[in-house]
């Protein structure tokens, strides 16, 4: 085990499996030269040269879908779009081809691409640079989407994700760059689709992904301390496939859930775990499943505004509270001990 | 500055033109012209009698969706597959019946394809617009337009990686010069040194819109020079034309340097199958008729002596036999079993996909928690 | 009231609306000389000549994008994308650029454009071309989305649409364009962010858009028939905003509800309805709220298999029954009356 | 055919060159050289010093997000914006700052917004990348590279829908020039003959990448070719030349011919104000010092006796001062209310719209319904 930052374990990992394969490349804008747009492949272009770490042309949907057809030739691309909301411009290569080429020929070619992109909003970029759209691949069919929210999760999910042979849509995020953690020293790779309890408790389930998983286990941690609760922590990990079982055990276990997210509420993704858990766990929840998420607009840039409309780790505490009010008046209405 | 961006810079070892193996270049056509017309001929009057047979099945309602047919570009089509080896790639649009037959995937194939069989080449998943066929190297067949083009890139982009020999031929409509993966593409191709012959099929129409209305620098082939792509243009009625200059094309992306070469041809039908194409005058479509290429290169043959009425009608019975047994057998092939609906979504099989029909509930109904029951 | 098709009231809406507002003009492929994929813009070049019925190039992004600035400036285009598929290309213009402008710039302008763009599956032209994608619209504050799945609705909501000040998709369907029904003579414009109850009825709640709201229909009125069921349905008509108030009101009324969607289950339409329901009225529902929709595959062309995929009569009507065993099992178990 | 395309088709009333009102078409600039001079040093000399403030709110932590300055690039501002009168609509991207006070937007307003407050132009929504002010037709600051192309050239379908005698200029790097909207915007434009002037703004970099890595035609302004737009490489380092090659792109725009302009010009630091540019050699800074335009208008001014060095010294305090003002009203000024953050999704109000805080439940917690309660 090692302690370092998620930057740290991307950039090491990108670099061991470039090392591992040589058909591993990098491709993206200003990733060699400039050393990416957040320093995620800082040194590889010195190292690996100019074939290996390809600088490209602004042409998010131009060098994707290059990157696709290198794909298709059994090529392992990793491509890094500079934030998740320039991907909407290779929108249609990832959901119309990359996502489409091994069903729609029948499985006679593989698109093993990952696609490395962050979310994250709270850096006052502005309504088009603020968005996080991962719902828009984790809809999809033919793809795979991770969002890891430690360091030894980016790594394993990254390596995993680069030795599969799906296009998988690798989730980062601005404000976890430099957040740090415990990596292990071995490269055995995380399990795409499966969730992690990464608290155990049982008096309410949180769930996250990404920055959220990180909010939520703050969230924990600090009610632990000021209110003994006992609060169980889901981090999704993986948002296609979406792992039910585990969000649902939790559940069945703490009878209460709230879903977090960074993203718009109406048809984010904390509906499909809200509509999960309330359906398959029905008959054990004492409350409605609530869920804290992004206001609807588009994000302004100013501080005050932008505050305002992101789920701060107020908002969660809150929406705990009232959903422990509302779980103890329905065990007080139905005479049910807890 | 701008000659250095000139002289192909190898991100790989891919050997130079004076080094490269003859048996990866030389496409093997037959020398001899006459030879090289009657063999053409054999292949457009195919692709000919094989279209007429799949817009007859889509009559019959045993092809559905879209079916866009080759008729009045074989002779486009066959010039540019000849100028290609086994080895190199082809990805194009939608419009690939002819492309797929000439490549040498059998017919049988291609017409189970359209009848959504699992003997199809890409197994009844694909349909008209996505024939697919690895050992080919047929690498699609795509329906969004101008999606094959970065796509195509790609492959090229891999082959140089590796330092192969082959290339990669993108067709793509006149109308599909003008969406923005064009551009991005042949900008890549161009900084790259790409192995890559990107041919436009200029059939003057997109679906009822003519070039001029679609694209202000008409000449398309003009465009190749915003990115210093070579490029040329060349009759697409005249199949040995397409050929040779298909060859220059071939040539020159084996040594790296992308090109560009439009082929002006025809588009003898509607847009698809459907399409009465009411949009066009009577006068048009006599012109059309005057022009056709099959008819066109017969009395060729004839005039020239290199065949007579007879042998002709041979070769067009010979096609019309042959796919009549491409729909023969596309026929009695069978449906893809429904159990197969969830072989091809992901190649690398991950926990907690979705396999469930529309019918399906998402979690089996479950008993009563202890608890609950209990009150 | 006159009787007729979806695309016949489409053609006299957009017409009547050319001919009231000489701002209003019409761009998109093929939509002239060709008279439109679909032919619902037949006839209007001869009427209203090349400036304002306008064939383009093929480039969705760009000729969106252009659309998006002659509404800036007071224009209001109603744009044709040829299917909802090809709006992936111009997904950087509407999302990034029309569903911001207002917002972003701080109220100074506005967009007032509608795009028009079929979805639907079932007519076998394979995974690129049968893809239900609203989401990526429904998502997005900023923009407004509407379904309608009744001529008399297409009629009201694109003059409503037209009349809007803000950018708002309007999705029609390919299954839809033939089906017929009375259509009101004068030109009172719907009201987008309203659903309606299409069917009163008191056993369970079938909610739906476009399609899926007239196989909505079909069901109730068919097990009215056979099994004297009584069902209310939920027409959406508006999937941004969304009316959470009609549908919660419905079955608060029914206690049960199944949603009908023609997209994929995992984060489709149908989460956030499902979400919805199971939040506001939780306390009202005798069963899971249940999702009908497509299978998660990409879509082969294959009859076979494309059947099998889409969701059907039957599995809408399998789906009503076993709901309305589990509300029955629940009653019973915890002894309330229905 | 080629012809046909080329004949500027009027799809509306808009005038022709001779007929077109001179209040429209002439800039209000000084017609004597000298004069001229003085009055493009006044305007470089401010936006030097306003971004050079900007940078420094940044490093205060006054204004957040990206932010990216106009340095180096001063004299290609001024000399664009003497070519547009005031009627033209102007659309550029996120390096803007400049072009709005020269535009005429009040500089407090402009820094106000860099500051997030409800003084800025776009009231503290947009930031450095989107300033907008619809009465001087600044129609954005974008941050999304190429974003702009196709709003551009809509704004100019609107004009020529209208018959209207305005112009639009839109502005955009090296670097965007390799993106698809480029290439479907300028098509279109030309197609259909629409009021334009492209102008690329060649500082010879992306963020690090130089324009020779990524644009396979690296003299930009013959990508016009194309589309057979008309185009122009101007020395963006002086903005007399820069004026004038505008006029000219103007005029033609003006009668319905879209025009692509290049200015070569330099960036003087990073690409964005957190970029410390190391990519770069000291050889290649110490020469962009040499070329300064600011410096260089300051020594021709000198050395043509237009201004002495007090003269200019009094220029540059007044713009020091305007900036230091400009940052005093921006830090004065109120930050957006929380209660307005719904005031602007939507310009017509609908039901049902959210207007929930994070926090906030989506239903507000209702008492228990009669039948279960009585349970
Ligand atoms: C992105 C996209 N936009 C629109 C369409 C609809 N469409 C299919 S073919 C076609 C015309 C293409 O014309 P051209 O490139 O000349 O090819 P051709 O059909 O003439 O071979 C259009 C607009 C599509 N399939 N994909
Ligand atoms: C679609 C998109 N891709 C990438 C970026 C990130 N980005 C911002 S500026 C920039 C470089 C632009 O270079 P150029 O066009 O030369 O303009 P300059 O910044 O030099 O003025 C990049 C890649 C973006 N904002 N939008
Ligand atoms: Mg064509
Ligand atoms: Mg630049």
């Amino acid at each position: 085990m090692t302690v370092m930052t998620f930057r740290q374990a991307l950039h090491d990992t990108l670099r061991a499996e470039m090392l591992r394969d040589e058909n591993v490349f990098l491709m993206g804008e200003e990733i060699g030269v400039f050393e990416g747009s957040y320093k995620i492949t800082a040194g590889l272009l010195a190292e690996f040269g100019e074939k290996r770490v390809r600088d490209t042309p602004i042409a998010e949907e131009g060098f994707t879908g290059a990157a696709i057809g290198a794909a298709m030739l059994g090529l392992r691309p990793v491509v890094e779009i500079m934030t998740i909301n320039f991907t909407l411009l290779a929108l249609d290569q990832i959901v119309n081809h990359a996502a489409k080429i091994y069903g729609m020929f029948g499985g006679q070619a593989t698109v093993p691409l990952v696609i490395r992109t962050p979310g994250g909003g709270g850096q006052q970029l502005g309504a088009t640079h603020s968005q996080n759209i991962e719902l828009y691949y984790a809809f999809v069919p033919g793809l795979k989407v991770v969002a890891p929210s430690t360091p030894a999760d980016a790594k394993a999910l990254l390596l995993a994700a680069i030795r599969d042979d799906d296009p998988v849509l690798f989730l980062e995020n601005l404000a976890l760059y430099n957040t740090k953690g415990e990596v292990p020293d071995d490269d055995t790779p995380g399990e795409i689709g499966k969730a992690a309890v990464t608290r155990e408790g049982s008096d309410i389930t949180l769930i996250g992904y990404s920055r959220m998983a990180h909010v939520a286990s703050q969230v924990a941690e600090q009610l632990a301390q000021s209110d003994g609760l006992d609060i169980e922590v889901v981090d999704l990990r993986s948002l296609r496939p979406l792992d039910r079982e585990t969000i649902i055990a939790s559940v069945k276990k703490t009878h209460a859930a709230v879903v977090l997210e960074d993203d718009w509420l109406t048809y984010g993704i904390g509906a499909e775990v809200a509509a999960s858990i309330s359906d398959g766990a029905f008959d054990y929840l004492d409350a409605p499943v609530r869920r804290v998420a992004m206001a609807e607009v588009p994000l302004p840039y100013s501080k005050s505004l932008e505050s305002a409309a992101l789920p701060s780790v107020d908002d969660v505490i809150q929406a705990v509270y009232q959903t422990l009010d509302a779980v103890g008046n329905r065990r007080e209405r139905i005479g049910k001990e807890s | 500055m701008s000659d250095q961006t000139r002289t192909p810079r190898k991100t790989s070892g891919r050997s130079e033109a004076g080094t490269r193996a003859r048996s990866v270049s030389a496409p093997e056509t037959p020398t001899d012209d006459g030879e090289r017309l009657i063999d053409f001929y054999r292949q457009m009057i195919f692709i000919r009698r094989f279209e007429e047979r799949a817009a007859r099945g889509y009559t019959q309602a045993l092809i559905g969706g879209y079916c866009h047919l080759n008729l009045g570009e074989e002779a486009a089509v066959v010039g540019l597959m000849a100028a290609m080896s086994p080895t190199d790639y082809l990805f194009t649009n939608y419009r690939e019946h002819g492309y797929a037959i000439t490549r040498g995937i059998d017919a049988n194939r291609v017409m189970a394809e359209l009848y959504g069989r699992v003997d199809g080449v890409s197994k009844g998943w694909g349909g008209s617009m996505h024939m697919f066929d690895i050992t080919h190297r047929l690498l699609g067949g795509y329906g969004i337009v101008g999606g094959q083009i970065p796509l195509a890139t790609g492959a090229a982009l891999a082959i140089d990686y590796r330092g192969g020999d082959e290339i990669v031929m993108c067709t793509m409509g006149d109308g599909t010069t003008n969406v923005g993966a064009f551009h991005e593409s042949l900008n890549i191709a161009a900084l790259w040194n790409l192995p890559i012959v990107y041919v436009i099929i200029n059939n003057q129409l997109g679906m009822g819109t003519t070039v001029e209305k679609s694209s202000a620098e008409p000449e398309l082939y003009k465009r190749g020079s915003a990115y210093r792509i070579a490029s040329e243009r060349v009759n697409g009625l005249d199949p040995l034309a397409v050929a040779d200059a298909a060859t220059r094309a071939v040539d020159s992306a084996r040594v790296g340097k992308p090109f560009l070469l439009e082929v002006v041809t025809e588009r003898l039908r509607g847009h698809s199958v459907v399409d009465p194409a009411k949009y066009r005058s009577a006068e048009e479509v006599a012109g059309l008729k005057a022009h056709d290429p099959v008819h066109t290169l017969a009395e060729r043959l004839l005039s020239e002596g290199l065949l007579d009425a007879d042998a002709l009608a041979k070769l067009d019975e010979e096609a019309t036999a042959r796919s009549d047994e491409a729909a023969a057998f596309a026929e009695a092939s069978a449906f893809p079993d429904v159990s197969t609906l969830f072989d091809y979504t992901y190649a690398t099989p991950v926990p907690n996909d979705s396999r469930r029909l529309p019918g399906q509930p998402l979690f089996e109904p479950a008993p009563m928690p202890e608890s609950e029951a209990s009150e």
